[in-house]
């Protein structure tokens, strides 16, 4: 573990969580959803972690778990935080790192989590136009591939 | 696509109406030359570009939904065709994101091996945008010759591989195919033949003025911004950002390769041309001492079907920049979840940065600019907001209206467009475009 | 007499529109790399044109998606009568390696009607080139 | 406006006049393969086993196993399947070929395989006697 995140580890505890090392090089930090953007301003700005690889989003079961994916040198920083899969709202963090925008939209697609305050929200990314409104996001695990398809009319018409 | 607009962009167009300098431009979706379709909305403000809305989706497959229910070896030949131009590396990293899961070693030929290829690859694409950015500016002799020396480290990497694109030598913890015999001196002596064409493209892009032109001051970025909008690659490294992931966190066997990073701040279309093509330099240097020192040892460890449980990620730096896969077992013959992030992604809020306030005919220079895995140079539909007529361009139109703009000398029979001729809307009208 | 004319030279100038139906590229470069001096496609008059209102022949890459599904029927009705349709690679056969993937289909054959199939995956240029000779009937 | 001064470009173009023409003479004459060229896949019935292996492996679902009836070994029964391949969907990966533990898959040299009908695809040598 480099300084700055021995930096980050003790900011962390006074932040109520704490840095765990998976394997050498990459940690990962759990922060609830209300001090998310504190430690990440922080993790920006003060400790210059810059660099935000992306964001990736896990379907837990009850909860959706949303990562984002740091990396400052040799080091990767996975912040993570939950998001209730009943009500997936999750603050936006475009205005600490602008760079988030797309990666925002993109959970906003496949998992259907609203980030409130990104400048594109109301923009469809990757899915076709035509995508059904009343289909569950895609990468959602009770979301099954067959019945995408389906409704997308991709089912190859055999003889 | 010259159908009808469809009431959606009418809708949009309409929006607009009251602000009666700005016109909407959509851009995309389909392109006849080469690039994959992508759509983009540009708010142009006469000939200026005010502000960019994207719309990639077009070659949305959704291969993530997919990787949770197949196995994981298969994911890795899927993952390999993520993209046609940098398909080894998806398959690197995708791989070494697994590996760490396992607790097997990659044996250090592998490593070796995998190196030589990741750099191979790295000298095609750059090759291949190099030529690309000379059929964008006009210049189409460059495009010719640089595909064509693109042949010979095609055939190098067919030669060890068994196809000229999609790879497939990665497996698990090891590459599937040994380097061949006798192939050391041709590889060197193949290198270095490109090392001297490469610095002749130096020479022919500092010196053309149909280069220059086209390239020089176009495309500017601050350092600052590229890092705040997290630009990754040569997009980071052509304004003065030592982002290299090579570099950074090394990966196979970069450790033990010397490594050339090369930086510019320089930072226009013109810096990156350079940048490229030096880069293309410091990698077959790489290639030659990588064949030079290969260790003797096994290529492979085989390893079982099922993966044990936990998440593990990896980066690597694909040609376009750094590519991130994350990956999560729980313990079973396919993944729980996987997640890849490509450079183009990475790279695009910067593009959407550049191209405000660049011009119309800077459009094709400017995508082209960023390496875009997508981006679409074809079939700009044009609307007017005064009279709300609509018309199309190709992307071979947009291109000689790039040309005319910059060159009013060589084709003016041909569309008499020329430079400051009035409104860029009314000309192409009355020109019956 | 006019019909077996221009029949002889629409075959001896095929004008080739190229369409990307989400492809992965490795086709597309293929395609392009059979423009270039080492396999240069042009000697048997084959040319990339920009719009498919001018082409005989449409060369589709990719598995079709459900938002390209309908910009290539559209290109493929732009295309003027008679027209020819080249599925190039292993996705546009039959999905390829993306068959069961959610967001793509099983070939372009469900879209358009094809002429010719070129598997591979990316076929080399000159497996392009045979396939459009075929199609052109100039090698058996 | 006329160019001002000639670039580099303007020696070579020169040169490659002199040169000659890098195009390959095909078709009109065949091209030199590397070894491990990967083209189409082909069976040799007599090797394989029907143990379907391969089409566990593959990614692209390209290989069904198709039921030719039975036969006795001792008591039982056993189901004689046979591969059936759909190469129109073939990737030429290889990883069939590398997990045949009977050596009765390779991956040929033949890359003409440019057809207008997709029932010309499929290989059905292991199935048809």
């Amino acid at each position: 573990m480099s300084e700055t995140l021995s930096q980050l580890g003790k900011y962390a505890e006074e932040a109520g969580t704490k840095v765990t090392s998976l394997r050498k090089n990459e940690s990962t930090v759990e922060v609830s959803q209300d001090r998310l953007k504190a430690f990440l301003a922080h993790l920006v700005n003060d400790v210059h972690v810059r660099h935000l690889m992306t964001i990736t989003g896990l379907d837990l079961g009850q909860t959706l778990a949303v990562i984002y994916n740091f990396s400052l040198e040799r080091d990767t920083i996975h912040v993570r935080t939950l998001v209730p899969k009943a009500k997936p709202v999750a603050a936006s963090i475009c205005d600490i790192v602008p760079g988030a925008v797309l990666y925002e939209m993109e959970l906003h697609d496949m998992f259907g989590i609203e980030f409130v305050g990104n400048p594109l929200k109301d923009q469809k990314l990757l899915p076709p136009e035509e995508w059904p409104a009343d289909l569950p996001p895609p990468l959602l695990k009770t979301t099954k591939a067959d019945q995408i398809r389906r409704r997308l009319g991709l089912e190859a018409a055999k003889p | 696509m010259s159908t009808p607009p469809n009431q959606q962009r009418r809708e949009e167009s309409a929006g607009l109406m009251e602000y009666s300098t700005e016109s909407l431009v959509p851009f995309g979706p389909i392109h006849p030359a080469l690039k994959e379709p992508e759509y983009f909305k540009l708010v142009l403000e006469g000939e200026r570009i005010v502000k960019v809305i994207p719309r990639i989706g077009y070659v949305h497959r959704g291969l993530e939904k997919a990787a949770e229910s197949r196995p994981w070896v298969q994911n890795m030949y899927m993952f390999e065709r993520t993209c046609g131009i940098c398909s080894f590396v998806h398959s690197l990293c995708y791989g070494q994101a697994v590996e760490e899961l396992t607790l097997y070693q990659v044996p250090r030929r592998a490593k070796y091996i995998r190196t030589i290829i990741a750099e191979m690859e790295r000298i095609h694409s750059h090759l291949l945008w190099v030529g690309l950015m000379g059929h964008w500016a006009g210049f189409d002799t460059l495009f010719m010759w640089v595909w064509n020396d693109r042949e010979v480290v095609l055939d190098l990497v067919e030669a060890i591989s068994g196809n000229r694109v999609h790879k497939s030598m990665n497996a698990f913890c090891g590459v599937r195919r040994d380097m061949p015999e006798n192939m050391e001196d041709r590889i060197v002596e193949r290198m270095k033949f490109l090392t001297d064409r490469a610095r002749y493209y130096r020479d022919v892009i500092d010196t053309e003025e149909t280069m220059l032109k086209r390239t020089e001051n176009i495309g500017r970025v601050s350092a600052d911004t590229a890092e705040k909008l997290c630009a990754v690659g040569p997009m980071a490294r052509y304004v003065g950002l030592k982002r290299d992931v090579r570099l950074n966190d090394p990966y196979a066997a970069y450790d033990e390769v010397p490594l050339d990073v090369i930086t510019t701040t320089q930072g226009d279309v013109h810096a990156l041309l350079r940048l490229r093509l030096d880069e293309l330099v410091a990698s077959a240097n790489m290639v030659t001492y990588a064949v030079k020192n290969l260790p003797d040892g096994p290529i492979r460890v085989k390893i079982p079907p099922i993966i044990p449980a936990g998440e593990h990620s990896s980066h690597c730096e694909a040609p376009r920049g750094e590519i991130f896969y994350f990956v999560k077992s729980s313990g079973g013959r396919t993944p729980e979840r996987v997640k890849s992030r490509q450079p183009t992604m990475a790279n695009l809020p910067t593009a959407l940065e550049l191209l405000k306030g660049q011009t119309l005919a800077d459009i094709p220079v400017v995508l082209t600019a960023i390496d875009p895995c997508f981006g679409c140079m074809d079939r700009m539909s044009f609307y007017d907001t005064e009279t709300n007529r609509s018309w199309t361009w190709s992307g071979e139109e947009l291109r000689q209206y790039g040309i005319n703009y910059y060159f009013p000398e060589r084709s003016k029979k041909q569309h008499g467009l020329t430079k400051g001729d009035g409104p860029l809307t009314n000309r192409c009208l009355r020109d019956g475009f | 007499m006019l019909e077996k004319l221009t029949n002889w030279s629409r075959k001896r100038s095929p004008w080739v529109f190229h369409i990307n139906a989400s492809s992965c590229n490795g086709c597309d470069i293929e395609l392009v790399a059979s423009l270039t001096p080492r396999y240069d496609i042009e000697r048997f008059g084959a040319v990339l044109v920009p719009s498919p209102k001018h082409a005989d022949v449409l060369i589709v890459t990719g598995v079709v998606n459900a938002q390209t599904r309908d910009r290539l029927r559209r290109v493929y009705e732009q295309v003027p009568e008679p027209k020819h349709v080249i599925a190039i690679g292993a996705c546009a056969a039959a999905g390829g390696v993306f068959k069961g993937c959610y967001n793509a289909g099983q070939g372009i054959q469900d879209v358009i009607p094809v002429d010719m199939f070129i598997p591979g995956c990316p076929p080399r240029p000159e497996a392009i080139m045979y396939g459009v000779l075929k199609l052109l009937g100039e090698v058996k | 406006m006329p160019v001002k001064k000639t670039g580099a470009a303007v020696p070579e173009m020169f040169r490659f006049m002199l040169e000659k023409p890098s195009t390959e003479a095909y078709p009109f004459k065949s091209i030199q393969l590397p070894q491990r060229f990967r083209g189409k896949l082909d069976i040799d019935p007599a090797k394989c086993t029907g143990c379907q292996v391969c089409s566990l492996v593959c990614p692209a679902s390209v290989i069904t196993m198709v039921d030719l009836g039975t036969r006795k070994v001792g008591d039982r029964e056993l189901k004689i399947r046979r591969p059936l391949f759909d190469l129109s969907t073939c990737i030429f990966c290889g990883e069939c070929v590398d997990n045949c533990a009977f050596n009765a898959l390779e991956l040929t040299k033949q890359f003409e395989t440019a057809t207008p009908n997709k029932a010309d695809l499929l290989m059905n040598k292991a199935i048809v006697k």
